[in-house]
Protein backbone atom coordinates (compact mmCIF):
# COMPACT_ATOMS: atom_id res chain seq x y z
CA UNK A 1 0.00 0.00 0.00
CA UNK A 2 1.24 3.07 -0.50
CA UNK A 3 1.25 6.10 1.38
CA UNK A 4 1.51 10.25 0.47
CA UNK A 5 1.04 12.59 3.70
CA UNK A 6 1.33 16.11 4.10
CA UNK A 7 2.08 16.47 7.83
CA UNK A 8 2.99 19.43 10.48
CA UNK A 9 4.08 16.94 13.08
CA UNK A 10 8.00 15.47 13.29
CA UNK A 11 8.60 12.76 10.42
CA UNK A 12 9.66 9.17 11.91
CA UNK A 13 11.84 8.13 8.83
CA UNK A 14 12.16 4.58 10.30
CA UNK A 15 8.18 4.26 10.61
CA UNK A 16 8.03 5.23 7.26
CA UNK A 17 9.88 3.27 5.89
CA UNK A 18 8.62 0.30 7.64
CA UNK A 19 5.00 1.15 7.15
CA UNK A 20 5.59 0.44 2.87
CA UNK A 21 7.41 -2.76 3.13
CA UNK A 22 5.35 -6.01 2.00
CA UNK A 23 6.45 -9.53 2.80
CA UNK A 24 7.79 -10.12 -0.50
CA UNK A 25 10.38 -7.36 -0.73
CA UNK A 26 14.00 -7.37 -0.13
CA UNK A 27 14.96 -3.98 0.15
CA UNK A 28 13.88 -0.35 0.62
CA UNK A 29 15.68 2.72 0.08
CA UNK A 30 14.71 6.05 2.21
CA UNK A 31 15.60 9.58 1.02
CA UNK A 32 15.43 11.83 3.91
CA UNK A 33 15.75 15.62 3.76
CA UNK A 34 16.26 17.94 6.29
CA UNK A 35 16.71 21.74 7.13
CA UNK A 36 19.78 22.56 6.38
CA UNK A 37 21.98 25.16 8.56
CA UNK A 38 24.02 27.00 6.08
CA UNK A 39 22.49 27.57 1.97
CA UNK A 40 24.63 29.33 0.15
CA UNK A 41 26.68 30.78 3.01
CA UNK A 42 23.88 31.94 5.11
CA UNK A 43 22.92 30.81 8.20
CA UNK A 44 19.39 29.86 8.38
CA UNK A 45 17.43 30.37 11.60
CA UNK A 46 14.38 28.56 10.88
CA UNK A 47 12.01 28.01 7.82
CA UNK A 48 8.36 27.54 7.11
CA UNK A 49 7.18 24.81 4.00
CA UNK A 50 3.46 26.16 2.74
CA UNK A 51 1.65 24.03 0.68
CA UNK A 52 -1.22 23.46 -1.90
CA UNK A 53 -2.06 20.69 0.06
CA UNK A 54 -4.82 18.54 -2.02
CA UNK A 55 -2.86 19.69 -5.38
CA UNK A 56 0.23 18.30 -3.28
CA UNK A 57 -1.55 15.29 -2.60
CA UNK A 58 -2.64 14.98 -6.40
CA UNK A 59 0.74 15.51 -7.44
CA UNK A 60 2.21 13.09 -5.05
CA UNK A 61 0.11 10.56 -6.11
CA UNK A 62 0.80 11.11 -10.01
CA UNK A 63 4.56 10.71 -9.21
CA UNK A 64 3.63 7.91 -7.62
CA UNK A 65 1.78 6.17 -10.53
CA UNK A 66 4.21 7.17 -13.23
CA UNK A 67 7.18 5.57 -10.71
CA UNK A 68 5.23 2.25 -10.81
CA UNK A 69 5.22 2.36 -14.67
CA UNK A 70 9.07 3.32 -15.22
CA UNK A 71 10.52 0.91 -12.26
CA UNK A 72 9.57 -2.79 -10.58
CA UNK A 73 8.43 -1.87 -7.37
CA UNK A 74 6.06 -2.90 -4.83
CA UNK A 75 5.63 0.50 -2.41
CA UNK A 76 5.83 4.12 -1.87
CA UNK A 77 6.03 6.77 0.84
CA UNK A 78 6.04 9.85 0.33
CA UNK A 79 5.55 12.46 3.18
CA UNK A 80 6.17 16.24 3.55
CA UNK A 81 6.48 18.32 6.62
CA UNK A 82 4.34 21.10 6.24
CA UNK A 83 4.91 24.45 9.11
CA UNK A 84 7.56 25.10 10.88
CA UNK A 85 10.99 23.49 11.24
CA UNK A 86 14.34 24.03 13.05
CA UNK A 87 17.31 23.36 12.21
CA UNK A 88 17.92 19.74 11.06
CA UNK A 89 14.21 18.24 11.68
CA UNK A 90 13.55 15.94 8.69
CA UNK A 91 10.97 17.79 5.52
CA UNK A 92 10.81 15.29 3.22
CA UNK A 93 10.96 11.33 3.15
CA UNK A 94 10.57 9.19 0.20
CA UNK A 95 10.91 5.74 0.38
CA UNK A 96 10.63 2.97 -1.81
CA UNK A 97 10.32 -0.91 -1.57
CA UNK A 98 11.08 -3.00 -4.18
CA UNK A 99 12.47 -6.99 -4.81
CA UNK A 100 15.70 -5.61 -5.98
CA UNK A 101 17.56 -2.72 -4.46
CA UNK A 102 18.42 -1.29 -8.12
CA UNK A 103 14.79 -0.32 -8.25
CA UNK A 104 14.48 0.71 -5.48
CA UNK A 105 17.64 3.13 -5.57
CA UNK A 106 16.51 4.54 -9.29
CA UNK A 107 12.90 5.03 -8.10
CA UNK A 108 13.74 6.66 -5.22
CA UNK A 109 16.29 9.08 -6.91
CA UNK A 110 13.58 9.95 -9.68
CA UNK A 111 11.18 10.56 -7.32
CA UNK A 112 12.75 12.89 -5.25
CA UNK A 113 13.89 14.80 -8.09
CA UNK A 114 10.23 14.86 -9.54
CA UNK A 115 9.02 16.00 -6.42
CA UNK A 116 11.17 19.12 -6.51
CA UNK A 117 10.00 20.15 -9.68
CA UNK A 118 6.34 19.60 -9.67
CA UNK A 119 5.13 19.17 -6.07
CA UNK A 120 3.37 22.69 -5.13
CA UNK A 121 4.76 23.34 -2.01
CA UNK A 122 6.84 26.60 -1.11
CA UNK A 123 10.21 27.09 1.79
CA UNK A 124 10.67 30.30 3.33
CA UNK A 125 13.76 30.47 5.19
CA UNK A 126 14.19 33.08 8.07
CA UNK A 127 17.53 34.49 9.42
CA UNK A 128 18.79 36.77 11.70
CA UNK A 129 18.13 39.65 9.23
CA UNK A 130 15.44 38.86 7.41
CA UNK A 131 13.35 36.12 5.49
CA UNK A 132 13.37 35.29 1.91
CA UNK A 133 10.97 32.22 -0.02
CA UNK A 134 13.35 29.96 -1.36
CA UNK A 135 13.08 30.12 -5.62
CA UNK A 136 14.30 26.67 -6.83
CA UNK A 137 15.76 24.22 -4.50
CA UNK A 138 18.82 21.39 -5.73
CA UNK A 139 17.88 20.02 -8.39
CA UNK B 1 -22.58 40.10 -12.64
CA UNK B 2 -24.17 39.37 -15.87
CA UNK B 3 -25.37 36.18 -17.91
CA UNK B 4 -21.96 36.80 -19.85
CA UNK B 5 -19.29 36.15 -16.82
CA UNK B 6 -18.29 33.58 -14.02
CA UNK B 7 -17.00 33.79 -10.73
CA UNK B 8 -13.70 31.80 -10.35
CA UNK B 9 -12.07 30.93 -6.69
CA UNK B 10 -8.68 32.31 -7.20
CA UNK B 11 -6.09 31.00 -5.03
CA UNK B 12 -2.50 32.93 -4.73
CA UNK B 13 0.35 30.77 -2.53
CA UNK B 14 3.91 31.38 -1.91
CA UNK B 15 5.42 34.61 -2.39
CA UNK B 16 2.01 34.79 -4.70
CA UNK B 17 0.47 35.22 -1.52
CA UNK B 18 2.76 37.61 0.06
CA UNK B 19 2.89 40.06 -3.75
CA UNK B 20 -0.98 40.14 -3.67
CA UNK B 21 -1.84 40.58 -0.19
CA UNK B 22 -4.19 37.55 -0.21
CA UNK B 23 -4.53 34.01 -0.28
CA UNK B 24 -7.90 33.72 -2.38
CA UNK B 25 -10.37 36.04 -4.04
CA UNK B 26 -13.19 35.65 -5.87
CA UNK B 27 -12.70 37.30 -9.51
CA UNK B 28 -15.57 37.72 -11.64
CA UNK B 29 -14.01 36.64 -15.35
CA UNK B 30 -15.71 37.21 -19.02
CA UNK B 31 -17.48 33.75 -20.04
CA UNK B 32 -15.24 32.16 -22.57
CA UNK B 33 -12.11 33.36 -20.72
CA UNK B 34 -8.81 30.71 -20.93
CA UNK B 35 -7.02 29.66 -18.07
CA UNK B 36 -4.24 31.56 -19.95
CA UNK B 37 -6.15 34.83 -20.31
CA UNK B 38 -7.28 34.54 -16.50
CA UNK B 39 -3.36 34.53 -15.41
CA UNK B 40 -2.98 37.67 -17.68
CA UNK B 41 -5.72 39.82 -15.69
CA UNK B 42 -4.52 38.78 -12.76
CA UNK B 43 -0.93 39.62 -13.56
CA UNK B 44 -2.71 43.46 -14.64
CA UNK B 45 -4.34 43.34 -11.52
CA UNK B 46 -1.45 42.98 -9.52
CA UNK B 47 1.47 44.69 -10.45
CA UNK B 48 4.16 43.59 -7.79
CA UNK B 49 3.07 40.34 -8.82
CA UNK B 50 3.50 40.58 -12.66
CA UNK B 51 6.99 42.27 -12.37
CA UNK B 52 7.94 39.12 -9.85
CA UNK B 53 6.43 36.43 -12.05
CA UNK B 54 5.56 37.36 -15.30
CA UNK B 55 7.69 34.45 -16.74
CA UNK B 56 7.80 31.79 -14.56
CA UNK B 57 4.30 32.62 -11.99
CA UNK B 58 2.52 28.75 -12.30
CA UNK B 59 -1.27 28.19 -12.30
CA UNK B 60 -3.51 25.15 -11.54
CA UNK B 61 -7.00 24.76 -12.73
CA UNK B 62 -9.28 22.29 -10.25
CA UNK B 63 -5.47 21.31 -8.65
CA UNK B 64 -4.09 20.45 -12.13
CA UNK B 65 -1.16 21.97 -13.50
CA UNK B 66 -2.79 24.56 -16.36
CA UNK B 67 -1.59 24.94 -20.01
CA UNK B 68 -3.84 27.41 -20.24
CA UNK B 69 -5.54 26.55 -23.38
CA UNK B 70 -8.45 25.17 -20.73
CA UNK B 71 -12.01 27.27 -20.74
CA UNK B 72 -13.24 28.49 -17.87
CA UNK B 73 -16.77 27.78 -16.09
CA UNK B 74 -18.24 29.13 -12.81
CA UNK B 75 -17.28 27.80 -9.40
CA UNK B 76 -13.62 27.13 -10.92
CA UNK B 77 -10.96 27.30 -8.94
CA UNK B 78 -7.76 28.63 -10.47
CA UNK B 79 -4.06 28.99 -8.37
CA UNK B 80 -1.00 30.86 -9.15
CA UNK B 81 1.81 30.04 -7.48
CA UNK B 82 6.27 30.45 -8.09
CA UNK B 83 7.61 27.71 -8.78
CA UNK B 84 7.99 24.92 -6.45
CA UNK B 85 10.53 24.54 -4.01
CA UNK B 86 9.52 21.64 -1.62
CA UNK B 87 11.63 18.71 -0.78
CA UNK C 1 31.01 10.48 12.72
CA UNK C 2 30.93 7.16 10.65
CA UNK C 3 29.14 4.03 12.94
CA UNK C 4 30.07 0.73 12.07
CA UNK C 5 28.13 -1.93 13.85
CA UNK C 6 27.09 -5.50 14.19
CA UNK C 7 24.07 -6.45 16.58
CA UNK C 8 22.12 -9.08 17.80
CA UNK C 9 19.46 -6.28 18.79
CA UNK C 10 16.67 -5.37 16.45
CA UNK C 11 17.82 -2.23 14.26
CA UNK C 12 15.70 1.40 13.98
CA UNK C 13 16.32 2.50 10.84
CA UNK C 14 15.67 5.50 11.72
CA UNK C 15 17.93 5.84 14.70
CA UNK C 16 20.78 4.79 12.11
CA UNK C 17 20.41 7.55 9.89
CA UNK C 18 19.75 10.10 12.32
CA UNK C 19 23.09 9.56 14.44
CA UNK C 20 25.01 10.46 10.93
CA UNK C 21 23.17 13.45 10.33
CA UNK C 22 25.66 16.69 10.43
CA UNK C 23 24.11 20.00 9.95
CA UNK C 24 25.69 21.12 7.08
CA UNK C 25 23.84 18.19 4.78
CA UNK C 26 21.05 18.02 3.03
CA UNK C 27 20.35 14.24 2.33
CA UNK C 28 20.82 11.32 3.60
CA UNK C 29 19.58 8.19 1.86
CA UNK C 30 19.39 4.84 3.84
CA UNK C 31 19.14 1.37 2.47
CA UNK C 32 17.05 -1.26 4.16
CA UNK C 33 17.20 -4.82 3.79
CA UNK C 34 15.34 -7.41 5.48
CA UNK C 35 14.54 -11.17 5.18
CA UNK C 36 12.18 -12.05 2.84
CA UNK C 37 9.35 -14.65 3.09
CA UNK C 38 9.92 -16.04 -0.46
CA UNK C 39 13.05 -16.28 -2.13
CA UNK C 40 13.61 -18.52 -5.05
CA UNK C 41 10.20 -19.93 -4.44
CA UNK C 42 10.86 -21.57 -1.26
CA UNK C 43 8.93 -20.27 2.40
CA UNK C 44 11.65 -19.05 4.77
CA UNK C 45 10.39 -19.57 8.13
CA UNK C 46 13.74 -17.53 10.11
CA UNK C 47 17.30 -17.28 9.25
CA UNK C 48 20.36 -17.04 11.07
CA UNK C 49 23.38 -14.70 10.18
CA UNK C 50 27.09 -15.44 11.48
CA UNK C 51 30.29 -12.84 10.94
CA UNK C 52 34.03 -13.45 11.56
CA UNK C 53 33.22 -9.90 13.82
CA UNK C 54 36.59 -8.40 13.68
CA UNK C 55 37.92 -8.44 10.37
CA UNK C 56 33.37 -7.92 9.03
CA UNK C 57 34.13 -4.19 11.33
CA UNK C 58 37.62 -3.85 9.53
CA UNK C 59 36.10 -4.58 5.98
CA UNK C 60 33.27 -2.30 7.33
CA UNK C 61 35.30 0.28 7.87
CA UNK C 62 37.69 -0.17 4.51
CA UNK C 63 34.62 0.07 2.42
CA UNK C 64 34.03 3.47 4.52
CA UNK C 65 37.38 5.07 3.59
CA UNK C 66 37.06 3.63 0.00
CA UNK C 67 33.05 5.54 -0.38
CA UNK C 68 34.90 8.60 1.26
CA UNK C 69 37.63 8.70 -1.76
CA UNK C 70 34.89 8.02 -4.39
CA UNK C 71 32.24 10.42 -3.07
CA UNK C 72 31.59 13.64 -1.90
CA UNK C 73 30.06 12.50 1.53
CA UNK C 74 29.57 13.92 5.05
CA UNK C 75 29.21 10.39 7.30
CA UNK C 76 28.50 6.71 6.81
CA UNK C 77 26.51 4.13 8.92
CA UNK C 78 26.63 0.67 8.32
CA UNK C 79 24.89 -1.77 10.71
CA UNK C 80 24.48 -5.36 10.21
CA UNK C 81 22.19 -7.61 12.30
CA UNK C 82 23.59 -10.94 13.60
CA UNK C 83 22.08 -14.15 14.91
CA UNK C 84 18.38 -15.56 14.59
CA UNK C 85 16.05 -13.28 12.11
CA UNK C 86 12.17 -13.74 12.11
CA UNK C 87 10.72 -12.65 8.56
CA UNK C 88 10.47 -9.08 7.66
CA UNK C 89 12.66 -8.03 10.36
CA UNK C 90 16.09 -5.55 9.52
CA UNK C 91 19.17 -7.66 8.83
CA UNK C 92 21.41 -4.89 7.52
CA UNK C 93 21.20 -0.64 7.24
CA UNK C 94 23.38 1.42 5.28
CA UNK C 95 23.11 5.14 5.34
CA UNK C 96 24.71 8.08 4.00
CA UNK C 97 24.79 11.90 4.43
CA UNK C 98 25.93 14.00 1.96
CA UNK C 99 25.30 17.55 1.21
CA UNK C 100 24.19 16.57 -1.99
CA UNK C 101 21.52 13.77 -2.57
CA UNK C 102 23.18 12.37 -5.86
CA UNK C 103 26.72 11.58 -4.10
CA UNK C 104 24.29 9.94 -1.14
CA UNK C 105 22.77 7.52 -3.79
CA UNK C 106 25.91 6.74 -5.53
CA UNK C 107 27.45 5.97 -2.18
CA UNK C 108 24.74 4.35 -0.67
CA UNK C 109 24.53 1.90 -3.32
CA UNK C 110 28.17 1.08 -3.83
CA UNK C 111 28.06 0.44 -0.32
CA UNK C 112 25.70 -2.36 -0.07
CA UNK C 113 26.97 -3.75 -3.31
CA UNK C 114 30.24 -4.27 -2.12
CA UNK C 115 29.52 -5.14 1.41
CA UNK C 116 27.85 -8.26 -0.07
CA UNK C 117 30.64 -9.01 -1.53
CA UNK C 118 33.48 -8.51 0.89
CA UNK C 119 32.30 -8.72 4.23
CA UNK C 120 32.56 -11.60 6.12
CA UNK C 121 28.98 -12.53 6.98
CA UNK C 122 26.70 -15.60 6.06
CA UNK C 123 23.40 -16.43 5.96
CA UNK C 124 21.75 -19.19 6.68
CA UNK C 125 17.90 -20.04 5.83
CA UNK C 126 15.91 -22.38 7.75
CA UNK C 127 12.29 -23.63 5.77
CA UNK C 128 9.85 -26.50 7.16
CA UNK C 129 11.96 -29.10 5.54
CA UNK C 130 15.38 -28.30 6.73
CA UNK C 131 18.10 -25.50 6.28
CA UNK C 132 20.35 -23.79 3.71
CA UNK C 133 23.81 -21.67 3.69
CA UNK C 134 22.88 -19.18 1.05
CA UNK C 135 25.71 -19.33 -0.91
CA UNK C 136 25.13 -16.28 -2.80
CA UNK C 137 22.44 -13.20 -2.42
CA UNK C 138 21.53 -10.85 -4.83
CA UNK C 139 24.59 -9.39 -6.51
CA UNK D 1 56.14 -29.78 17.56
CA UNK D 2 60.24 -29.04 16.68
CA UNK D 3 61.74 -25.93 15.40
CA UNK D 4 61.17 -25.88 12.40
CA UNK D 5 57.19 -25.78 12.42
CA UNK D 6 54.59 -23.33 13.89
CA UNK D 7 51.36 -22.96 15.07
CA UNK D 8 48.28 -21.47 13.76
CA UNK D 9 45.20 -20.96 15.24
CA UNK D 10 42.22 -21.60 12.11
CA UNK D 11 39.15 -20.67 12.05
CA UNK D 12 36.25 -21.69 10.08
CA UNK D 13 32.66 -20.17 9.51
CA UNK D 14 29.81 -20.25 7.78
CA UNK D 15 29.24 -23.50 6.03
CA UNK D 16 32.76 -24.07 6.10
CA UNK D 17 32.62 -25.10 10.10
CA UNK D 18 29.87 -27.33 9.60
CA UNK D 19 32.07 -29.20 7.04
CA UNK D 20 35.02 -29.46 9.05
CA UNK D 21 32.98 -30.04 12.74
CA UNK D 22 34.93 -27.22 14.37
CA UNK D 23 34.57 -23.92 14.33
CA UNK D 24 38.57 -23.33 15.74
CA UNK D 25 41.67 -25.45 15.51
CA UNK D 26 45.21 -25.43 16.46
CA UNK D 27 47.41 -26.58 13.58
CA UNK D 28 51.10 -26.87 13.09
CA UNK D 29 52.47 -26.17 9.67
CA UNK D 30 56.32 -26.29 8.83
CA UNK D 31 58.08 -22.86 8.89
CA UNK D 32 58.18 -21.25 6.06
CA UNK D 33 54.53 -22.21 4.64
CA UNK D 34 52.76 -19.66 3.34
CA UNK D 35 48.70 -18.92 3.26
CA UNK D 36 47.97 -21.03 -0.03
CA UNK D 37 49.95 -23.53 0.88
CA UNK D 38 48.26 -23.73 4.45
CA UNK D 39 44.63 -23.78 2.55
CA UNK D 40 46.08 -26.92 0.54
CA UNK D 41 46.86 -28.42 3.65
CA UNK D 42 43.29 -27.61 5.18
CA UNK D 43 41.67 -28.70 2.42
CA UNK D 44 43.30 -32.32 2.21
CA UNK D 45 42.83 -32.88 5.70
CA UNK D 46 38.83 -32.19 5.42
CA UNK D 47 37.57 -33.56 2.32
CA UNK D 48 34.23 -32.64 2.32
CA UNK D 49 35.19 -29.24 2.48
CA UNK D 50 37.39 -30.09 -0.30
CA UNK D 51 34.98 -31.32 -2.17
CA UNK D 52 32.43 -28.42 -1.48
CA UNK D 53 34.46 -25.26 -1.70
CA UNK D 54 38.18 -26.53 -3.50
CA UNK D 55 37.63 -23.45 -6.00
CA UNK D 56 35.92 -21.32 -4.24
CA UNK D 57 37.30 -21.31 -0.70
CA UNK D 58 38.23 -17.75 0.73
CA UNK D 59 40.75 -17.28 3.16
CA UNK D 60 41.63 -14.53 5.47
CA UNK D 61 45.51 -14.27 7.83
CA UNK D 62 44.95 -12.05 10.49
CA UNK D 63 41.51 -10.81 9.74
CA UNK D 64 42.70 -9.23 6.22
CA UNK D 65 41.94 -11.06 3.06
CA UNK D 66 44.83 -13.21 1.87
CA UNK D 67 46.38 -13.42 -1.56
CA UNK D 68 48.18 -16.86 -0.96
CA UNK D 69 51.73 -15.40 -0.80
CA UNK D 70 51.70 -14.16 2.55
CA UNK D 71 54.93 -16.54 4.59
CA UNK D 72 52.76 -17.85 8.52
CA UNK D 73 54.18 -17.44 11.56
CA UNK D 74 53.77 -18.62 14.43
CA UNK D 75 50.88 -17.47 16.32
CA UNK D 76 49.14 -16.10 13.17
CA UNK D 77 45.23 -16.26 13.17
CA UNK D 78 43.98 -17.71 9.29
CA UNK D 79 40.30 -18.25 8.67
CA UNK D 80 38.36 -20.20 6.15
CA UNK D 81 34.86 -19.56 4.75
CA UNK D 82 32.59 -19.65 1.69
CA UNK D 83 31.85 -16.92 -0.72
CA UNK D 84 30.39 -14.26 1.43
CA UNK D 85 26.09 -13.61 2.09
CA UNK D 86 25.42 -10.62 4.08
CA UNK D 87 23.26 -7.95 3.62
Amino acid sequence: MDLFELTTEAIDIGAAARRIVPPECGATVTLDGYVREFTRGKQTLYLIYEAYEPMALKEMEKLGASAREKFEISNIGIIHRLGKLEIGETSVVVTVAAPHRKDAFEACAWLITKLKKTVPIWKKEFYADGWAWVESSEP
Amino acid sequence: MNSTSIKVNVLFFGAAAELTGKRNEEIAFPAGVNAAGARESVLAAYPLLGERYRGSLLFSLNEEYADGGEVLKDGDELAFFPPVSGG
